[in-house]
């Protein structure tokens, strides 16, 4: 997809261990992804609080991405589990109180998938896109 | 109110190509709280540093936002930068423009720019809450784990051992010795393989300093840097200390059923067996699934022989738990199985062997005796291909890395060859020939032009069992001419995979590995023996495929990264970690619950005067900093310092509002 | 029936089983019933059980933490009991549950049965250490249906549907105070650092405590209702609670306050749980 | 000088009022709630409650009221006035609800302060009250001075239904009379037969009151009460929401925050709070001389029957009894004050 998608805000929410290391390699590696994203890392998907996702689209995010380490790849060994639980049920309720489901993704990204972490991006913005473009 | 410094760095052209930095510098200025915003060619370099120093103490700053690269490459730079100007090291946030903005928005620079900025303003609103931490220090349990009996362990033990400190060796096998045991000589000098090593295993087993457990495996692992608490199985070898290597029992067991695995199944091995006779130790282990008595419960001669009733039949599996302060992992490497190469004829034609099993037939110690005959007819051979590249360079078959040490050991294979038997003739297919090493490149010169070996640059399409023979059909990309060689054995060069296993013992210590399973180094370049877990360590060919030297340097390395760690009286550690408001704890246990590291005790405490309640507590010492007890804490009672709701919040914040640059 | 249970509180009170019986009396007028706190055994007269008795009285357990308690629980009630003793907040042994027989309740604003009494399996209590009277249950199940219906919307329908609710709302917190497992020492909606929540009643700030509350007590909710008979601006919160039920059955097969041992599904996980879609 | 609206006409009224004020009066939702809101036809009044679910003080005296907007950068700090309230009618409020704004309004402009938010709203604000038929249990108001279904205290215009399909339509204010002046179509002169009628329908409405408070009597004993042993179990049914008071004509305690966007923009706002909870009373630092919750529960009741009467000589109650209805667990207001 196009990389410039004006006006569209995302909130990025990586793992320092994986997903951060991540992205930092999408960038070692040059892939391109589209700029909407704003990134706070923070220390593991267990740190994620469902509220500041709720309080980011409170703010006015378009769109939420948590990423962490893959399953049984935890630095701190079971802080995804806990997300993998929380991600179903936050994201169940929040379209219940009508926050599209486009809204708000999670993905899993090693600190060796630069490039996976640029399709992934790429997807979330396209998602969030097409429920700004269409509703 | 914060006096809060800015300093954008444009990486040379790195971010400056990208990024209007002067534009970030100008609009971190026109932020609150922010006293000065500059921006300069190498944040990192020394005037850099110097900038920012210089700064500091000028303007009378007390938290610095340095917007530069991942925060993973030079936070700690940054951190110690400040704490020589006096401020608290934990006042000190990054912008990532460089990763994050520079190297994959260079598309756009106006909406880079934008990033960058905001970004730059997220780390402001974060430091802006950010507190002043003080260090804390853990004990070292000065005593290192190394997994892995192979060169790479044997000389990561020996160098810490060297350094007086106390090592546990840990081997799977029976014997330490690894994959160099099972070689014959090795490039470029053509020395014994076994005459370099064997010293080193006798060394490894006769300093006092290090303890050896073979046939024994790392199965739990908790605990961290300094205190890593390790679960080993010591598998159950049916011979107890009494053993003293006599080898009576091995020569009576009466079973022939197995392969031997160092022979590469080549040969048959005894039930009861030692690897090969040099094994270190030299205690043999009976294999129960094919030991006669374990099988049919009728036998038992081995232990009427034993002249000094080592014979333990009864013997268990045992678990030890053992305290370590740093752990070398060397796991070690398997190599392709070739299986699934139709045109090599799926692993079914005998006489197609892998280039270990080319080891095992050419050396002295194998069981040919070194006479190099065909597997099949155990005729000897007069012509040979050589087939490089399989299961390296492959992107068909997912292997798409190079193994490093194909072309340089097939080259050596056919140069023994002919020094064995001059009447012969080796034919190598190859890709490219890649012999970069000292002394590599001159090697394969001397392999073609004073040996003959015959190099064809092309690969081979099939390979065809004919009339005693195989037909090896290939093309010759040089001449353009399709070849056909009739072949009495095929050697193929099998690339490097990572040992079975590897994901699932990567996960016993969390480590990251590769798509393949080749374990993450912390950093390519300047972390290259380092993992994302402190005080895990790698080295060899579970980090990725490599030769001898590099190997026994890596290990080296691991070694000195270990000694430096035990030199220390205690270990820094971060003092990002949770603590809890018993104020607002509802003392309901979630947090006690999920907590990873049970860092959390529960307590009847006073939190206001006489008022008793049930509440949490963080263990300081013992709580990592996950944060789970925060993203569980519904009562709000939990925080985790250095990313507390505070700062996630005012970084939210700032990140979903707009930006208002004028 | 409420002699039965005078006698039995009496009984209790006179053995000093227990400092307070918290249970119903007569509140403004007929219609209406409201929690009474009986400490002496002369005091029971003014116990009632009736219809009108919608209040879950397991909201008072973590208020009054230190003492013995006899709390009359409707069959509905019985698993905030569970809960709350579950998450630590009161021991079991502290308190004795009277089960009483309960033909559904009205719901004073609309003078009509809820929807969780049609559906009832619990009209006669299960898990109290004593039961007084005896009720049929439904023979009808308990069902999800009409939080079915509503997840059928568009987003942007429940979103406006919402906002119309929450334009009505004034965050009185009544929702949250009447709330058992809404006990938290200091709620993050009065919180000022970070301020989570911001004091301005409007729409949005009004939908944000909302989803927060939601989220912190899913898992937790026995969807007794509570909130929703509560709102004095009639915001049918009941198909919150609901959903925060259907979503625990049908994420993680868990059930608030049913089962003792099983762990609440935040708290716990599976190394083979579902991806749920995560990238 | 009194005159008649005939019923149909009231619609046609408020038709015409909304063309040039904003006009609030009681509608109701889905939901069956009754609420002030702002009408977009005279056909959305909904006529037929007695109370609406939540008064129409927030419509004067808002439940979030923007002081300033501050806007925060280098060039220094400038504050941004909001904007000027809208004409505004509050139509088909009670006798309750109407004496809540004379009540609030007193406060608002005690000894000599006067609070600018308040008084320039209420002095746009045209109040019609539509005096009670149908009084409820809940109802006490004629237990106060002045206190009836017919009371005219707060209101600019009053009516009251008579049985003829018409409205008697009495201005109290210039506002009210502004009404009929400026809308004459829709009145007519009333004559002594109508006059007549509404004391009817006084007594008969007075008459369905059945709850009469001793009020001069409740006060003296909450003079000695403070430390009586009643609060220690009067409270405990009590949840400590905010209902009561949110609903409350009367109840006007406020919080004053400051709400941040981002890091330039901020507003200072007045929002209501509650006395209720524990933050009120919070002090910096952490300490509460209202920590208790028996203290807070026995305050509500000490500020409306006793310390309120000490300054203004009225109690700061109605009598509309919504605080019994709104209450979770039906407390009852009378009740409490009438056993201590």
């Amino acid at each position: 997809m196009d990389n410039k998608v004006p006006q569209l805000n995302i909130v990025g929410f990586l793992c320092n261990w994986c997903s951060y290391a991540g992205a930092d390699m999408t960038g070692l590696g040059r892939n391109t992804y589209p700029s909407n994203i704003k990134v706070i890392r923070i220390p593991c998907t267990g740190r994620m609080d469902p509220m500041m996702i709720i309080e980011a689209f409170h703010n006015g995010a378009d769109g939420v991405l948590v990423s962490g380490c893959h399953p049984g790849d935890c630095h701190y060994t079971e802080g995804n589990y806990y997300w993998r639980r929380r991600y179903p049920h936050l994201k169940s309720l929040l379209e219940h109180f009508g926050i599209d489901k486009r809204r708000f993704h999670a993905s899993w990204v090693s600190a060796s998938e630069g490039k996976k972490f640029a399709e992934v991006v790429k997807k979330v913005t396209a998602e969030v896109k097409d429920w700004r473009d269409n509703g | 109110m914060a006096r809060i410094g800015v300093f954008v760095c444009h990486c040379g052209t790195n971010i400056a190509g990208v990024v209007d930095v002067t534009r970030v510098a100008k609009y971190a200025g026109s932020l609150p709280g922010v006293k000065v915003a500059v921006d300069y060619k190498f944040m990192c370099s020394d005037p850099g540093q110097n900038t920012i120093i210089d700064a500091i103490k000028k303007y009378g700053l007390d938290r610095l936002v340095v917007s530069a690269c991942s925060p993973r490459m030079h936070e700690a730079t940054f951190r110690r930068t400040a704490e020589r100007a006096g401020i608290n090291p934990y006042m000190v946030e990054m912008a990532n423009i460089r990763e994050h903005v520079a190297w994959v928005h260079s598309d756009d620079k106006e909406l880079a720019t934008q990033k960058a900025m905001k970004l730059m303003e997220m780390a402001v609103a974060k430091v802006r809450r950010s507190e002043a931490l003080s260090k804390m220090f853990a004990p070292i349990e000065k005593r290192a784990l190394v997994i892995g009996g192979g060169i790479a362990g044997i000389q990561a033990a020996l160098d810490i051992a060297g350094a007086g400190y106390k090592v546990l060796l840990v081997e799977k096998e029976p014997s330490i010795g690894g994959r160099m045991a099972q070689l014959d000589k090795t490039f470029p000098t053509l020395d014994c393989s076994a005459c370099i090593l064997t010293p080193k295993m006798v060394a490894a087993a006769q300093d006092p300093n290090i303890t050896l457990l073979t046939y024994a495996e790392v199965t739990e692992v908790c605990g961290f840097v300094g205190q890593f608490e390790v679960k080993i199985k010591k598998k159950a070898k049916s011979v107890n200390s009494k053993c003293i290597g006599c080898g009576v029992c091995t020569t009576k067991c009466p079973s022939k059923k197995a392969l031997s695995e160092f022979d590469e199944k080549l040969a048959p091995r005894k039930a009861i067996y030692t690897p090969f006779p040099q094994a270190v130790p030299n205690v043999p282990v009976i294999d129960r699934t094919a030991c006669t008595f374990f099988l049919t419960g009728k036998c038992k001669i081995c232990e009427k022989v034993c002249p000094t009733g080592a014979i333990d039949y009864t013997q268990q599996d045992e678990f030890i738990k053992e305290k370590f302060g740093a752990v070398v992992v060397a796991t070690g490497f398997d190599i392709y199985d070739h299986s699934n190469y139709g045109e090599y004829g799926y692993g079914e034609i005998k006489d197609v062997i892998t280039g270990l099993q080319f080891e095992r037939l050419i050396s002295s110690t194998g069981p040919t005796a070194g006479h190099v005959t065909r597997p099949s007819d155990h005729r000897e051979v007069k012509n040979v291909v050589f087939i490089q590249c399989v299961g390296s360079r492959d992107e068909a078959k997912k292997r798409p890395y190079c193994s490093r040490v194909c072309c340089m050991y097939t080259a050596k294979q056919a140069m023994l060859l002919k020094d064995h038997y001059p009447e012969t003739q080796a034919y190598v297919f190859y890709i490219d020939i890649r012999s970069a090493g000292k002394n590599y490149e001159e090697f394969v010169q001397r392999a073609q032009n004073e040996y003959g070996v015959l190099y064809l640059r092309g690969r081979v399409s099939k390979i065809y069992e004919r009339a005693n023979k195989l037909l090896v059909k290939g093309a010759d990309t040089l001449s353009g001419a399709q070849v056909e060689i009739e072949a009495d054995l095929v050697v193929l060069a099998n690339g490097f995979e990572p040992k079975k296993g590897a994901k699932e013992f990567a996960q016993l210590f969390h480590m990251s590995s590769d798509q393949y399973g080749f374990y993450n180094e912390l950093h390519p370049k300047l972390a290259p023996v380092e993992t994302a877990i402190s005080g895990v360590f790698v080295a060899g060919c579970c980090q990725s495929p490599k030769d001898i030297p590099d190997t026994v340097a890596m290990a080296s390395a691991t070694a000195a990264k270990v000694c430096a760690l035990f030199a220390k009286e205690k270990l820094e550690v971060e003092p990002l970690i949770a603590g809890v408001n018993q104020l607002t704890c509802s003392g309901c246990e979630t947090c006690y619950n999920v907590c990873p590291y049970s860092a959390i005790e529960m307590k009847d405490k006073e939190v206001k005067r006489g008022e008793v309640r049930h509440v949490a507590e963080v263990l300081e010492s013992v709580c990592k900093g996950c944060g789970a007890c925060v993203g569980a804490c519904y009562s709000k009672a939990v925080d985790l310092k250095g990313f507390t709701d505070r700062q996630v919040l005012d970084q939210v914040e700032t990140a979903t509002a707009p930006i208002t640059d004028n | 029936m409420d002699k039965e249970l005078q006698d039995l509180i009496k009984k209790l009170l006179t053995e000093k089983k227990v400092d307070y019986a918290i249970g119903y009396e007569k509140a403004y007028d007929e219609f209406s019933t409201r929690p009474a706190f009986v400490t002496s055994a002369e005091d029971t007269a003014r116990l009632i059980f009736n219809k009108y008795c919608i209040n879950n009285l397991g909201l008072y357990l973590t208020k009054l933490k230190k003492n013995k308690i006899a709390l009359i629980c409707k069959g509905c009630d019985i698993p905030t009991v569970r809960e709350l003793v579950k998450e630590k907040q009161f021991s079991r042994e502290n308190v004795i549950v009277i089960g009483a027989a309960c033909d559904g309740v009205l719901d004073k604003r609309t003078g009509k049965q809820p929807e969780k009494c049609l559906n009832c399996g619990v009209k006669q209590p299960k898990g109290a250490d004593f039961t007084v009277g005896t009720a049929k249950d439904s023979t009808t199940a308990r069902n999800f249906n009409d939080v079915a219906e509503f997840e059928k919307k568009s987003s942007k329908e429940k979103m406006q549907f919402w906002d119309r609710q929450f334009e009505k709302c004034i965050r009185c917190y009544a929702c949250r105070n009447v709330c058992p497992v809404c006990y938290c020492p200091d709620c993050f909606a009065q919180r000022s650092m970070p301020e989570y929540l911001n004091k301005n009643v409007d729409a949005e700030e009004n939908k944000m405590f909302h989803m927060i509350r939601m989220q912190h007590v899913f898992g937790r909710c026995t969807d007794c209702k509570a909130c929703d008979t509560a709102c004095p601006v009639n915001i049918p919160l009941t198909l919150l609670t609901k959903k925060l039920a259907k979503d625990a059955k049908e994420l993680f097969n868990y059930e608030s306050g049913a089962d003792m041992d099983a762990r609440p599904p935040l708290s716990t996980y599976d190394e083979d749980d579902p991806e749920s879609g995560i990238m | 000088m009194a005159y008649l609206i005939i019923k149909d006409d009231i619609k046609n009224l408020l038709d015409e009022l909304i063309k040039v004020k904003a006009v609030f009066a009681p509608k109701k939702d889905a939901e069956d709630t009754v609420l002030f809101g702002k009408l977009a036809s005279g056909a959305e009044w909904y006529g037929d409650s007695l109370l609406t679910h939540t008064t129409a003080k927030d419509k004067v005296y808002l439940q979030s009221e923007t002081f300033f907007k501050i806007k925060k950068d280098k060039n220094g700090v400038f504050l941004e006035d909001p904007a000027e309230p809208a004409e505004t009618v509050i139509f088909g409020c009670r006798p309750c609800d109407a004496r809540g704004f004379d009540i609030i309004g007193k406060l608002f402009n005690w000894s000599g302060f006067v609070d600018e938010y308040y008084t320039k709203r209420i002095q746009k604000t045209t109040i019609i009250t539509i005096s009670c038929e149908k009084p409820e249990s809940t109802c006490f108001c004629t237990s106060f001075l002045n206190g009836s279904p017919v009371n005219s205290t707060g209101s600019d215009l009053l009516l009251t239904p008579l049985k003829e399909g018409s409205c008697l339509a009495e201005a109290i204010t210039a506002k009210g009379e502004a009404i009929i002046t400026g809308y004459s179509r829709y009145f007519k002169e009333a004559g002594a037969a109508e006059e007549k009628a509404k004391i009817e329908f006084k007594t008969e409405a007075e008459k369905k009151i059945t709850k009469k408070l001793d009020l001069p009597g409740i006060k003296q004993k909450l003079d000695t009460s403070f430390d009586s042993s009643y609060w220690d179990t009067a409270h405990l049914p009590c949840v400590k929401c905010g209902a009561c008071t949110f609903v409350c004509p009367t109840c006007y305690c406020f919080d004053i925050t400051e709400k941040a966007f981002d890091n330039i923009n901020s507003e200072r706002v007045r929002s209501w709070d509650t006395c209720m909870s524990e933050l009120f009373t919070r002090m910096a630092g952490g300490v509460n001389p209202r920590i208790d919750t028996k203290k807070r529960f026995r305050q509500r009741f000490m500020h409306k029957f006793n310390y309120h009467v000490d300054n203004f000589k009225e109690e700061l109650c109605t009598g509309c009894g919504r605080c019994i209805k709104a209450c979770p667990v039906s407390i009852d207001i009378r009740s409490v004050i009438e056993n201590v």
